[in-house]
């Protein structure tokens, strides 16, 4: 019965949401197994602090809150705050380098960064933000397969930015599986 | 009857509840909606504003919830299958019109994805605190049914069960989803419109001479018609005859309300969905219902991982309650736990049917979030004691 | 700063919180004098915040607080920054 | 039945009985209605069951719908498609009723209360979206069925129960209201002018859109009485005497009051999409193919 | 504190319920009045509109429900003791706003003169078919306190008692009158000013800065101000902390709610009043209130005629609903008789307090008019037996 | 606190910190607030606490007034007695604090779609009643706080969420509405107008009976990005570009769509007794020494 | 009636049903030709209603019908009540 | 435990209820007994009919309601026919003799008859029908003394028309005393 809990935090406008229903999709439309995603807002509907929590597991999942995350990935400083001390005592951190600093650090937590934003920028949206932090998900974990995590992204994007996306995504992976490979 | 093959996406998507709900409301062939945006249920008029030109039907954001409650009402002397959707505070402004569905019998669905209250309360977290609001809520006795699914999935399902039920018994029924629920996303499976059983409006087949709108048939409910056939019908919020005229005396508000109230009374045990899980021979059973069951799923497997013997009764239909079966399982059973996301509301009528005969142990909540599984546990091992 | 003096003499300056910036602009596009500038720097938020790009054109108009949405920047006139100071040092700020 | 009072000269029996021409409008069981003597309500329906005549409309595809009041029960006595519904919602009701069956001719039939004090904002929104029906209000200064309280159009100085000392609060001018919110078509007049109201009925039948007519009434029982007015009939000869035709007046100078003139006409009558066509015409310019439009 | 001579009409005379209970309101210090005409409860605010230029105050007709029960709450943050009158379908209009009076625990009177429902029903006539909506109707989880008298007499004593409380407990108290008690005319006696208890407000003594608006004191009540003493207070619908300020999180929401709900839970037993005739002892006890109440009490009268031992308690307070007293009686009788002028709605109280110890039957009445004597006569034989 | 970015000429260090001249009028600790980056929300409170210190108002005699939405919560920002009430009841909860302590000034602050849609009925009722408030209408064409949802004023071709395909309905213009509804001072500006705004509000303030400011405001998030209008700063460029001033403009002509003039400034300007002041004196004239005239 | 000839012929006539009558006087009030009066009698309900008292003066015009609150009077043309018969005579009367 | 239930039928704006009002306050206030008046209208608050119930007892009334009248008061037709079946065998019927015939009449049943109507036009307002049938009902049943019903009539009436009402109860008390005498 292997579960993940995932926790994405970040801010509204930067796309949390989307970057879970990405995971959730991939795994549950296309690798065949279950999710679920839960989505937390700010004030009445508005943005502004915003944090999404994916159960990827085998069997349908029961309970949907992810109370203690086995990944953390976090787009903003105050997420990185909040959220760090929930997460899982082995537990990986997957942080936006330029806006998050992980001070204080919880022992035995391994962390990768990526300059999500710059990539964004260069890539001419910084809106694409959350698709490399997507694509490094994928890359770092392997939680959900490449192919199913493509197929996701395709389905979920507004038509016409299919390019883009798969570029921040494929940026995003490559820079995960390179510092997987580097650890 | 099947469902139209315009209104249903058949197909597997990764929805969250809100957007499952409006899918299920176009393949039970809803084709009105008039709504008012609230948060946390706004989505699914959202969905439906984009995909009804294409479906072919209307929606229309009103300018309150009062119009948006009674623009529904109007649409179905159209002919339309209607609903209108809503959160706490804008359930509280349709009160009125929740009256006047139940007294001139329009099918209806009304969708509240609850937040946390009272008043403005918690806008975007969750709760189940108007559970009790939506059974006695409009001034005078009324029934009404409620439906409350725990997933995506049961949200498109119990959405078309909601209209299927508002239909056969011309009723308002009420979709009772929550913050949880409405916004969680996962796998929702849409079949073949052929595989989807629709009721149909029962529409009479009488000339317009012959025709009286309030006449019920042997099951208790009138034939319908809708305005334009010729029938000309009369309907009205006051009390009124077979005919629809009002009849002010206190000998018609008897034979009317009484035949309005019995048509769901007299059905209540007909109309019980119960998803029971090792019942029989428990000693504690925990009675849940929405988002709060899969709280309490993780919670009764845990205590069933201890050893000890735990049934887990979930209720689909919240209203009208199950009295019968939740007093049957109270002879089975040593005790009973209530899981809410509220101070106490549906634990009054678990309390109610089980009339003394065991202990029933309420896990409050005052919503916000769902329950720690670990104070329902704790709850249970209690109980067990 | 170059070591050159400034051609004009700045009549006012602003005064920045950058950690409530969100990086509007309105400040930078509605002075009068065009002063204003984003410095490249982020704040805690990921925004970029204004800086006096040319602090000798300041003229302490106040316009750019009037418009900061976000009540992070304001600008005075020099010949009221003393007063405002004495009134500061009487009554604490009140945040 | 009718029976002839002028008996010596026409020998009547024997003869089939004639029907009064409001009947067939009517759903005559009911008769006699619930308004007292000298309620202007009664002479508005009249008036409007001619113009259907006249107007030669399918009566199977007139529906009526009226709030709460005595102009509520209007619904109730018309031999319709009819809806009772709720205290000041008749408007959305009948949007709804239009929007699902847009066949239908929609009358919205009410007071003054009814559509203005508690039902106002679903009047100026119907308005502003140019919602395809015709508003009636029968506007008698007062509450009529709850028992003469003060109105929004009731003139200060008036005396009503919840105003026991005269009224000291501005009251709302309807076509001003209703010119401002929008509608296509604003007509004002008494039950004295039962020519021209039925005359403007027809008209009004006739088009399309938000459409608005203001008839003045009297209510002796609560309005008349209390204020020491006299008689329905008394009421009625003022409107006559006080009354000036002024087609196309500027909405904004129309306020009526205790005395002085009571300016009567169409003062609005302009042309817009309703919503329904707008809908059409939008999603199919937007949609194109993929547009299903939408007939009902 | 006594009451304010100029509001009290010292004296002997015949009104009806409606008048007294106006006349109830003005001794209690009311001033300020925002309402909306509805029959049977018009003759409240005709009343007070009469009256309160003569004693210094605001009537307002507003221009619907929604605004009436908002507008007093406004009244109350400027300093007024303040009250609003309805019956069914404006209460049904007013719970948005109920809601709004609790979080924010403004005190203020409701008055709901209880007509014939659901919907526009029978205006004219009489039904108790809006007790459960004032408890259950405003979304999310609230408690109030309901009084429901039975004459003119008690129209004004009670609602003298409604202002009290709601002062004391910062908590919106209903006044639920009936068709028939609201137009009954009987002789009322108003005392001398001096001899009628008031309940002030309860003002902080607090400066500016020391002063949070919503913590509480030791009974769990905070203490008030009004806008425009320099305390500079917010005050919010959402869920919100000592300061009043927005805390939209569950711990906050547990805090405020469950504060909110054991102001009355916790004190259920100080609020109960009953009142008990011949119940220890009995085989029988009917348990009724309102205008019920002297119906049953001929039907008490005769059946002790009969040479039954039959208890009679009558519930002046209906909310909070008095379960530890009523699970008492129902330890002293063999079964309970529970009359009400609707399909069942107090009597689920009164069987969840009694959990099944005696049976408890209820006399139901569609309403428009009172029971028959005989009805509840023959209800009180079969229990008997 | 804050700091100057000018650091060089002059040495700040040492003095006494400098607050932002708004600071006093806010709730500090609840600062950083709820709005979106270029939101103009923030920009009219600046204006307002201006108008406030420059009338020299006593602020423990000014309260604030909101419904819900995100110009809903300028109340518990402003440090003054201040209340977030329902949403579209903020002109009715005025009424009654207006009503129970006539020593306030009571300004009702709150967005299009609370005002004007669900709203609509208590501001038509308040301006006809000529309540003694000041209404100040922050239009985003939008419904903020739930996520872009088409607005009563949202222009026509306007995409919002409940309006997918770009709007048809038609919007309202709300200085017209409040004309017909009898404000006795109507004004609009943009968040571009900062020093008129500034000013109308000072004057506003000054006045009595039912006032009435819209203020055109940028949601870049929901509006404009839905739009591809670009960022806050490029809508209030266009407020600018497209404005044109003119004072006592009739209200029939100031309507505003997606492009086009947009008019400003102070279009109604009239005396007219208030709710409060006509109760007073025509009770004094009814009732002589019987009557306790009202002070609160 | 009296034995002499009317000095004018009446051309249309008037169908009341008293027991609907309410009293209110507008079709005497408002009959252009003034040939309406109260009867002497009272109805069911208390209520005097009105006779043609100068049935010569009737034009049938129709006026007093539309006046009528109470749908207790109309007036017709001799013209049109032929037509009127037939078409009763071949539907029966609603009521 | 003396106990006379009443029953008073008419139309709106006859001024049932008023008198209703009369007899009660004569009875509870002037006499010192007990009454309890019930007022039932038509629809909504509009008038139409309209009849009052008022029960004058010894002790406090409990039952509020007259199901079966000792006195029935009739002012139309309509009244009569709805109530004459609800009169106790032996009870009392007062009726306006010119609105009202009484046809059916129960044996057993003792009736009087008045001309309120043409009395009250006679004093030259017919408005004041109702205050002669309440004299008339003082005349003939004596329930309600003579003295305690003009007080409490002269407490009810608006002021400046006191002498009128007088008249109108005066007249219809004699016709009722002469017709309890001639019987
Ligand atoms: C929600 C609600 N509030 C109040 C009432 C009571 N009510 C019935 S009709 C009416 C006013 C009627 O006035 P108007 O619309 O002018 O009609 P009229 O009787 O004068 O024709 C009121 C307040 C109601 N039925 N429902
Ligand atoms: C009764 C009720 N219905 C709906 C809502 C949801 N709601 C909150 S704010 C809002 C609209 C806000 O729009 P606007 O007034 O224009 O304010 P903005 O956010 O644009 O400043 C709505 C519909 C609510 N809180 N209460
Ligand atoms: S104070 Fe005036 S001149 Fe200086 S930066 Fe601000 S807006 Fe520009
Ligand atoms: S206006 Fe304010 S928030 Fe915007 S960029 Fe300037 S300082 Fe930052
Ligand atoms: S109360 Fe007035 S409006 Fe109502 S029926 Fe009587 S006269 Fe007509
Ligand atoms: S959603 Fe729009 S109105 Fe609300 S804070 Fe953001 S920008 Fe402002
Ligand atoms: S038909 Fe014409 S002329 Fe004849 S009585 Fe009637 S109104 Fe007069
Ligand atoms: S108009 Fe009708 S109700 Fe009035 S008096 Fe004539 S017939 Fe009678
Ligand atoms: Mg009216
Ligand atoms: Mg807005």
């Amino acid at each position: 019965m292997v579960s993940t809990g995932i926790r994405i935090g970040g801010l509204g406008g930067q796309g949390v949401i989307l970057s879970g229903i990405i995971l959730g999709k991939a795994a549950s439309i296309f690798d065949g197994r279950n999710a679920t995603l839960i989505q937390a807002f700010g004030p009445e509907a508005r943005g502004s602090a915003c944090s999404a929590q994916v159960t990827i597991a085998d069997d349908p999942v029961a309970y949907p809150y992810v109370q203690n995350p086995d990944v953390l990935v976090v787009m903003s400083a105050d997420a990185y705050t909040q959220f760090i001390p929930t997460l899982k005592p082995e537990g990986l951190l997957l942080y936006e380098e330029e806006l998050v600093t992980p001070k204080d650090l919880p022992p035995g937590v391994k962390a990768y960064g990526i300059p999500a934003t710059r990539i964004a920028e260069e890539l001419g949206r910084r809106l694409v933000l959350n698709i490399v932090m997507v694509g490094f998900f994928a890359g770092v974990t392997g939680v959900v397969s490449l192919v199913a995590a493509e197929k996701a992204l395709l389905s979920s994007v507004p038509k016409g930015t299919e390019s883009l996306n798969l570029n921040a995504f494929r940026r995003g992976y490559e820079h995960g599986r390179s510092l997987v490979a580097a650890a | 009857m099947t469902a139209d093959p315009k209104g249903v996406l058949t197909g597997i998507h990764f929805l969250d509840g809100d957007h499952a709900a409006c899918e299920g409301a176009l393949a039970a062939g809803c084709r009105f909606v008039s709504g008012y945006p609230i948060t946390p249920s706004t989505e699914v008029v959202e969905r439906f504003a984009q995909r009804i030109p294409m479906v072919g039907g209307v929606f229309i954001q009103m300018e309150d919830e009062l119009a948006a409650s009674i623009t529904m009402l109007g649409a179905v002397w159209g002919g339309k299958k209607v609903m209108t959707v809503t959160s706490g505070p804008g359930l509280s402004l349709m009160m009125e019109h929740l009256g006047l569905a139940y007294i001139t019998e329009a099918p209806c669905v009304f969708i509240d994805v609850q937040r946390g209250g009272p008043s403005t309360g918690l806008p975007t977290l969750p709760a189940q605190a108007d559970m009790m609001q939506v059974k006695w809520g409009s001034h005078g006795d009324y029934e009404i049914i409620a439906l409350c699914p725990n997933s995506p999935q049961e949200c498109f399902d119990l959405t078309i069960k909601a209209f299927n039920l508002s239909e056969q018994w011309r009723v308002p029924v009420f979709l009772m989803m929550d913050e949880v629920v409405g916004h969680m996303t996962e796998r929702v499976v849409i079949p073949e419109a052929s595989e989807i059983e629709i009721t149909e409006r029962r529409w009479t087949k009488k000339a317009p001479g012959d025709y009286r709108p309030f006449e019920a048939c042997a099951d208790g409910v009138p034939a319908m018609t809708k305005a334009g056939e010729g029938h000309r019908i009369h309907v009205t919020g006051l009390t009124h005859d077979e005919r629809g005229w009002p009849a002010l005396t206190p000998k018609s508000q008897d034979k009317l309300i009484r035949r309005l109230t019995n048509k769901i009374r007299d059905n209540a045990d007909a109309l019980t969905d119960i998803r029971e899980e090792e019942c029989e021979g428990a000693d504690v059973i925990v009675v849940s219902y929405g988002i709060t069951s899969r709280v309490a799923s993780s919670a009764v497997l845990q205590a069933r991982a201890q050893g000890l013997k735990v049934g887990h009764a979930r209720l689909v239909v919240a209203w009208p309650f199950p009295t019968t079966r939740i007093a049957y399982l109270a002879t089975q059973c040593r005790a009973m736990v209530v899981p809410e996301l509220n101070l106490g509301q549906m634990v009054h009528e678990v309390s109610r049917a089980v009339a003394g005969s065991v202990p029933v142990l309420l896990v409050d909540h005052a919503g916000g979030t769902v329950h720690e599984p670990q104070v329902i546990l704790d709850r249970i091992l209690e109980a067990a004691r | 700063m170059s070591d050159e003096a400034p051609v004009r003499k700045a009549k006012g300056t602003v005064f920045v919180q950058p950690e409530v910036c969100k990086g509007c602009s309105y400040c930078i596009e509605f002075c009068p004098t065009d002063c204003l500038e984003f410095g490249r720097e982020f704040n805690a938020k990921g925004y970029h915040y204004p800086i006096l790009g040319r602090p000798e054109d300041c003229t302490g108009c106040g316009l750019c607080g009037l418009y900061c949405p976000d009540f992070a920047i304001f600008g005075m006139r020099f010949k009221d920054l003393e007063a405002a100071r004495a009134a500061a040092a009487a009554t604490p700020p009140t945040r | 039945m009718s029976e002839s009072t002028l008996n010596d000269d026409l020998d009547l029996s024997g003869l089939p009985l004639v029907d009064n021409p409001v009947m067939p409008y009517l759903r005559q069981e009911r008769i006699p209605h619930i308004w007292c003597p000298g309620c202007g309500i009664g002479t508005t329906v009249n008036c409007f069951t001619r113009a259907l005549e006249e107007a030669a409309k399918d009566l199977d595809k007139v529906a009526i719908v009226s709030g709460i009041g005595c102009t509520g029960r209007v619904a109730g006595y018309l031999n319709l498609d009819s809806f009772h519904t709720t205290h000041g919602r008749a408007i959305p009701f009948a949007t709804g009723l239009k929007l699902a069956n847009p066949d239908l001719s929609v009358v919205v039939y009410s007071g003054d209360g009814d559509l203005f004090a508690i039902g106002g904002n679903h009047f100026m929104h119907a308005a502003r979206r140019n919602m395809d029906i015709l508003v009636v209000c029968v506007n008698n200064f007062t509450y009529g069925m709850t028992g003469g309280q003060v109105a929004p159009t009731t003139p200060i100085g008036a005396t009503q129960t919840t105003m026991p000392f005269g009224n000291f609060e501005n009251p709302a001018s309807l076509p001003f209201l209703a010119d401002a919110a929008g509608a296509t078509f604003v007509a004002r007049w008494t039950v004295f002018h039962v020519r021209q109201l039925t005359r403007c009925f027809k008209e009004a039948l006739g088009k399309k859109g938000f459409r608005f007519i203001e008839i003045m009434a009297p209510c002796p029982t609560l309005f008349l009485r209390r204020n020491r007015l006299g008689d329905g009939v008394d009421m009625v000869r003022q409107y006559k005497e006080r009354s000036v035709l002024r087609n196309g007046a500027d909405t904004k100078e129309v306020a009526v009051g205790m005395e002085g003139d009571i300016v009567v006409g169409t003062f609005v009558d302009r042309e817009r999409p309703t919503w329904l066509d707008a809908m059409n015409s939008h999603f199919s310019s937007v949609l194109g193919d993929r547009y299903r439009t939408y007939g009902g």
